[in-house]
């Protein structure tokens, strides 16, 4: 599973994607949100977190899998 | 009749042109541009980031929100994405309504929203360091 | 600074670079165009007449409230006079502020106020007669 | 003393500049205007009858006299 990557999340990843082990468990938007807390305590900092699936904001509770566009969306700045 | 885009550099020559209709007799155009300061440190420069198709889908989504609020004759969108120096355009919005309160209303909602919900990022370069707007309190 | 005129025809060209300014992140313009239709009935042109002196002192009058109220870098206030077309623009007011709020503040004022107080008449045609705009209950 | 006309009012009284009559006897705006209704009283008939005296709307206690900008203004209709 693939997550894209944008702004300071990308910085803080330090790539312009995100791979996710073959073995990570993740079925939720809630479990995607948590694995990156882990492994990425940095996150932890920013003012929010969210998760968009196929270009739409996701709820916590929504399923992903595998063959859905998942990227991760740091607090937006434009305008 | 809406127009939504992404640019590397905004034009704002034709927008009238554009944004004019034959029952619209106001027309709100909002020019979000760089300015010189920010937190009282000077800015040299700003880079923008989009995460393009999904930036458009809720550029249109918002676009579609707006014409069903308010009685919209003409309605445009462009973010400008890259690197931007001070002065330049790096948003406009404009409404074309029958009368200016709807313009004024509508142009307002689209600005605001955009800046809350559509993904792109703005980084701030200073002379000494560089910030993502937003991300941390 | 400010720059407020009367024109026999409105020129949008050069209005966003006369308004930029480096402490300016919002620029909201509102432009008042022609429509074709006024009281549902179809609208051939307009004629704008004016007191030009009064109408320019009273311009300067709201602009100088504007500058008062709300923190402006630039402001614009022009308004057409004479025979104008169907789409044509007859007024275009311009605020450029460092925060959007207050450039959409000042804007709605300025053509609320100058609606309200600048004295320019203005005369529908339609096919078979020809209306003074308010004159009337 | 001369009073500029302007959009209906210059169409009701048929002329560029109302020449009034040198026994006009009117010192005050007030005055100004009941003058105007008794000999147009088409002035009734709009919305609003405003005075300008040296390009400011004026009072109708204000005192006029010859060599100010006097004008009438009805209702505006710019923008």
């Amino acid at each position: 599973m693939d997550i894209l990557l944008f702004g300071i999340a990308r910085e803080i990843i330090g790539d312009q994607k995100l791979r996710l082990p073959g073995d990570h468990g993740i079925d939720t938007v809630m479990g995607l949100k948590t694995w990156l807390l882990n492994n990425y305590p940095q996150m932890g900092n920013l003012n929010s977190l969210a998760i968009a699936v196929d270009q739409e904001y996701a709820q916590d509770d929504l399923k992903i899998h595998e063959g859905q566009e998942i990227a991760l969306i740091p607090p937006v700045s434009g305008g | 009749m809406k127009k939504i885009k992404l640019v590397s550099k905004i034009e704002l020559a034709g927008l009238y042109d554009w944004l004019q209709h034959p029952e619209a007799g106001g027309i709100d155009l909002f020019i979000g541009s760089v300015r010189n300061h920010a937190q009282g440190k000077e800015v040299l420069k700003l880079v923008f980031e989009g995460y393009e198709p999904m930036a458009l889908h809720q550029m249109e989504k918002l676009a579609d929100i707006a014409a069903g609020r308010w009685p919209v004759k003409k309605l445009l969108m462009v973010h400008a994405l890259g690197i931007k120096n001070i002065g330049e355009p790096v948003v406009v919005i404009g409404v074309a309504c029958a009368h200016r309160d709807d313009a004024f209303e509508a142009c307002r909602f689209l600005i605001d929203e955009l800046k809350k919900t559509v993904p792109i990022w703005k980084k701030e370069y200073f002379t000494d360091h560089t910030v993502w707007v937003n991300a941390h309190p």
